[in-house]
């Protein structure tokens, strides 16, 4: 076992080595950084989507295609993770679907597991401030075009509220509606999930900026003034519930688990 | 609809279809739950087809440049949907549409792995039309992302191990791709192919060593996906251990799309040219390399995978010529090569299942076992004699134009040489592959009294469904059509790529290289008796015993990153 | 300062690989994501901040916790 | 200079701990710090040109880049996106073997 801690540590270092000589000149010379970008940006930014925060602009106006693969990103990592996960769980359902095993799994023996990870004191307290998180996640995810933050940030923020809730709810927290309760329950996410995931194909796919702009003249035309920023809000928002409940999924999968 | 929208088709479509796939998880009740699916995947799987069809005209006539959603070009994303995108769309819903056929008869099935299918799907016409080298990070990591996750879906545990080593290899190669990314733009100033050559073409030196460097790093990145020689470690596992109809997949389409995306970012660059022209002499050398460790595999799947790596390296090859007829030999063979890899995988993969075993040198009697699947009419056997003619190149076979058309590029050279003892040694190793369908040495029964005498026969492990032969004479269909109009198919790639007239349909048949190719059989019959024989096997032994670690691989890429490096640096 | 903070977060992470305990090695991983989002602050970075903030110290901690959690949490034996 | 031969150094760090370490959740942490590390110098170099977080309606004359800052977001969501399947896959190569050590995989997943 030494021989072999010692020929890896050869390798790691010849590794670094010679991935130092391709990648330091590359790093290491001082270039100016180009302005270009930044003074069109200043310029025209602002008039073009609607944002004022220029990264917001770019991420969800100029390169929106990008924020869209990011976010199949997430759905195909999440997704894939979330089935090996639950798969683990009941391998005799071999090739089950992740939502399907997860409400079905629903919390089976929470209580061995709470005794070991979460005291009752921090259980309730999760369950009481999981509406003020959730209310900043919503924040940050609405007012993403003016200020730092976004759709996923705020969804970040949000699937940390639902993980609150979750854990709250086995104290009485506002989760706990019904015996079975379903908001925010595993499928109720998987759900929404799909849902805010088509929202986001549908806003993103090519036609649907210029009908959104027929819209605009629609409306004003009518009398009710639609801001140029909204499409970026309700990227925003599709956003944040695709990831808020994509992590919170996952994350409720983990809490769900119990090792052998 | 115009044509910018609809040349955003075949990636939308795809991701619609992946979004209905991922709606109809959640829907309670199987039937509507099904119904949804099915709908999903065939708008994901078949209407491109029909944007493809329109779209053609303007793909033939130089294509469509634009920014997605009009954004102004310096910031926005740039694509490209020109010939050479139509061509790779078309491989790619071709392998995509009969692999999911076949899944839908031999797993893995469920809406789940339909949307990840699909969003794969959506992501290789992406990849093909992008001109962005943001976008391009971005696609790629889209195809990583959903390809690992296909491979683990096996669920089988070296499944796992495989499927981390793709990922942990290539997100560290994507890592080096924004190292590359970040060079450029510091440079440049832009992302899009033509601003970043624009401006390098301003600068006093064209970017000088940082600029090189940065292309070997983006280059070395892409190289990964595509496995030519020093980095291909990670695929046999991957595409053994995957499910038959995700095997098809990513051998027959997904290690070429990545190849022709590099190709279309390098036509920009300054160190292009010499990038692709190393990267080539590394597929003819793969070509040969891959060809020989795969004739001493022992596992059936396992066999298949090398020969990928190997099929790629004529693709690479041709490809490294950096011209438009190198392109479009490139792309010919490709082509072609998804056809039959992909039937060859379904094939092997059904047979293996129905005989219960994957070793080449043990099972025997695999065509009685799937009659007693219930393949009654030998499908599967045909679908696999068809595969293995076409990736020997014989004369008729649709593999033969395309390895004649790839060697005729060389002519004179080593490679030449090279690529024509691979085609002998590919020979071989089918012939060994071959064995598995031999008649089983105890067994008394013909396959008429095994179907007689049901009470005596072991009950079949498996069965053969309609979807499975559905997709395998689809697959061994398309690989004799295009044998038969394999002339015609020049013609038409070559005006998609603007190549004009001058490939070399007609001299294919001539009689030196119909004696070539009868001289490369010989080779290869004598080959496949020096393989089987008692030294061949141990020697096989030897080969399948070389020490193969995830540490070693990270060095080949690290290798194969400085070489890269040091000839567009030392030898500008 | 910047470059004081950039020694601290590799220090972080040449810690965290070298940990013989796991654990710890996600504290440290997560510390420099703290320490990174820090300097994205001070960079006027403030959008890739806060993602960092979420992201590496929020997300990615729990998730490796999880998995130490589930498997073994000392590296070699 | 000295900033980005330390970020050089943490990404060095990275790739030497991702060949060096066998542990498969190791590896996972050497993954996630080379990608920090490219986010690191990404937005370092991109806050070279300016003094003001690129938000319009602030009092100062002169925005840092906005355009590495918006690539890195996606950046760094891919990076945890990586972590969350490496560890899903090591989950159930544990649960499987038993082990998350990458040789002894090897030998005990039986692919010569």
């Amino acid at each position: 076992m030494r021989r072999a801690d010692i020929a890896g540590t050869l390798a790691g270092i010849v590794v670094a080595i010679l991935s130092c000589a391709v990648v330091a000149p590359v790093l290491l010379p001082d270039v100016p950084w180009p302005e270009a970008a930044r003074d069109l940006l200043a310029a025209r930014g602002l008039g073009e989507t609607g944002a004022s925060n220029l990264v917001s602009a770019i991420y969800l106006g100029y390169r929106a295609f990008d924020t869209l693969g990011e976010t199949i990103v997430l759905l195909a990592a999440l997704a894939g993770a979330v089935s090996l996960i639950g798969a683990a769980r009941d391998t005799p359902l071999h090739g089950e679907e992740a939502g399907v095993a997860a409400d079905r799994g629903d919390y089976r023996g929470p209580a061995d597991k709470r005794r070991r990870l979460h005291t009752e004191i921090m259980d309730s307290i999760a369950g009481k401030l999981a509406p003020i998180v959730l209310l900043f996640g919503a924040y940050v995810m609405l007012y993403g075009h003016s200020s730092p933050g976004g759709g996923f940030q705020g969804g970040v923020v949000i699937a940390s509220g639902v993980i609150f809730i979750a854990i709250g709810r086995r104290s009485g927290g506002i989760g706990r509606i019904g015996p079975r309760l379903t908001v925010f329950g595993p499928r109720a996410l998987s759900r929404m999930e799909a849902s805010a995931f088509a929202a986001i194909v549908l806003l993103s796919f090519p036609v649907s900026i210029s009908a959104f702009e027929g819209l605009r003249a629609g409306a004003s035309a009518v009398g009710v003034s639609v801001p140029a920023v909204s499409y970026i809000v309700a990227l925003n928002v599709s956003i944040g519930l695709k990831v808020g409940s994509g992590v919170a999924l996952m994350c409720v999968m983990m809490l769900g688990g119990e090792s052998e | 609809m115009s044509d910018v929208a609809l040349a955003l088709a075949p990636v939308f479509l795809p991701l619609a279809g992946a979004a209905m796939a991922l709606v109809a998880k959640t829907l309670r009740g199987s039937g509507p739950a099904a119904a949804m699916e099915a709908a999903g995947a065939a708008v994901g799987l078949v209407l491109p087809w029909a944007a493809l069809a329109v779209l053609l005209p303007r793909a033939a006539g130089g294509g469509v440049a634009f920014v997605v959603s009009g954004w102004d070009p310096a910031i926005g994303i740039a694509l490209r949907f020109d010939g050479l995108a139509w061509l790779v769309d078309a491989l790619g819903f071709a392998g995509a549409g009969a692999a999911y056929l076949y899944s839908r008869g031999a797993g893995p099935r469920g809406p789940l792995f339909t949307a990840i299918f699909l969003i794969q799907t959506s992501a290789l016409a992406a990849t093909a039309s992008t001109a962005d080298l943001f976008n391009l990070f971005v696609c790629l990591e889209v195809l990583g992302l959903s390809s690992y996750v296909l491979v683990a879906s096996s669920g089988k545990p070296g499944a796992f191990l495989a499927a981390f080593s793709y990922l942990a290899i290539s997100s560290a190669a994507m890592v080096f791709f924004l190292v590359g990314l970040f060079g450029f733009y510091r440079l440049t100033g832009s992302l899009s192919y033509e601003g970043i050559s624009a401006a390098l073409a301003a600068l006093p030196d064209g970017g000088g060593t940082a600029a090189s460097l940065s292309s070997a790093c983006v280059a070395a990145a892409v190289a990964i996906r595509v496995a030519v020689m020093p980095v291909y470690g990670w695929l046999p596992d991957a595409h053994a251990l995957a499910p038959h109809a995700v095997s098809a997949v990513l051998s027959g389409v997904l290690i070429k799309t990545p190849l022709f995306a590099l190709g279309r970012l390098l036509e920009f660059l300054p160190a292009g040219p010499a990038s692709m022209e190393l990267l080539g002499a590394a597929g003819a050398v793969t070509a040969l390399a891959a060809v020989l460790v795969a004739l001493s595999q022992k596992d059936a799947k396992r066999l298949l995978a090398y020969h990928s790596i190997s099929q790629i390296g004529y693709v690479v090859a041709a490809w490294g010529m950096g011209t438009r007829v190198g392109l479009q030999a490139a792309y010919l063979h490709a082509l072609f090569h998804a056809l039959f890899k992909g039937l060859l995988f379904l094939s092997v993969g059904t047979a293996a299942d129905a005989a219960g075993g994957r070793n080449v040198y043990e099972v025997r009697g695999a065509g009685a076992s799937l009659r007693r699947a219930g393949d009654r009419r030998s499908i599967t056997v045909v679908a696999y004699a068809v595969g293995a003619l076409s990736i020997c190149a014989l004369p008729p076979f649709n593999g033969y134009a395309s390895k004649g058309f790839v060697g005729s590029l060389f002519k004179g050279e080593w490679r030449y040489w090279v690529l024509f003892a691979a085609g002998a040694c590919t020979i071989a190793s089918f012939l060994k592959l071959s064995m598995i369908f031999l008649p089983a040495k105890e067994a008394p029964k013909d396959a008429r009294t095994a179907e007689a005498a049901p009470a005596g026969a072991e009950p079949p492990r498996m069965s053969v469904t309609a979807s499975m032969k559905a997709s395998m004479i689809l697959l061994a269909g398309l690989c004799l059509a295009t044998a038969a109009f394999a002339g015609r198919i020049m013609d038409f790639t070559g005006t998609m790529l603007g190549v004009g007239a001058g490939a070399p349909s007609k001299s294919l048949y001539a009689a030196p290289e119909l004696a070539k190719a009868g001289f490369g059989a010989c080779l290869g019959v004598a080959l496949f008796f020096v393989a089987v024989s008692k030294p061949g096997k141990r020697a096989a032994t030897l080969v399948r015993a070389r020490p193969r670690s995830f540490a070693g691989l990270v060095l080949a890429f690290a290798v194969g990153l400085a070489a890269l490096g040091a000839r567009l640096v030392l030898f500008p | 300062m910047i470059e004081f903070v950039i020694a601290l977060a590799c220090a972080g992470s040449a810690y965290a690989l070298l940990s013989k305990d796991l654990l710890h090695g996600t504290i440290a991983l997560s510390a420099t994501s703290v320490l990174s989002a820090l300097l994205f602050f001070m960079l006027r970075a403030p959008d890739v901040a806060i993602t960092e903030a979420a992201v590496g110290a929020g997300v990615s901690t729990i998730i490796f916790v999880w998995a130490i959690r589930e498997t073994d949490r000392k590296d070699g034996r | 200079m000295i900033a980005r031969a330390l970020v050089l150094c943490m990404f060095l760090i990275g790739i030497a701990g991702l060949v060096a370490k066998r542990n498969l959740v190791k590896k996972t942490f050497a993954l996630a710090i080379m990608n920090s590390a490219v986010v690191l110098l990404f937005v370092l170099e991109g806050s070279s040109i300016g003094d003001e977080a690129p938000l319009l309606g602030g009092p100062g004359a002169s925005f840092v880049d906005p355009v590495p800052q918006a690539l890195m977001l996606t950046a760094i969501v891919v990076g945890v996106c990586v972590s969350a399947l490496a560890l899903a896959l090591a989950y159930r190569l544990y649960k499987a073997y038993g082990t998350l050590d990458v040789d002894e995989l090897k030998r005990l997943s039986g692919h010569e």
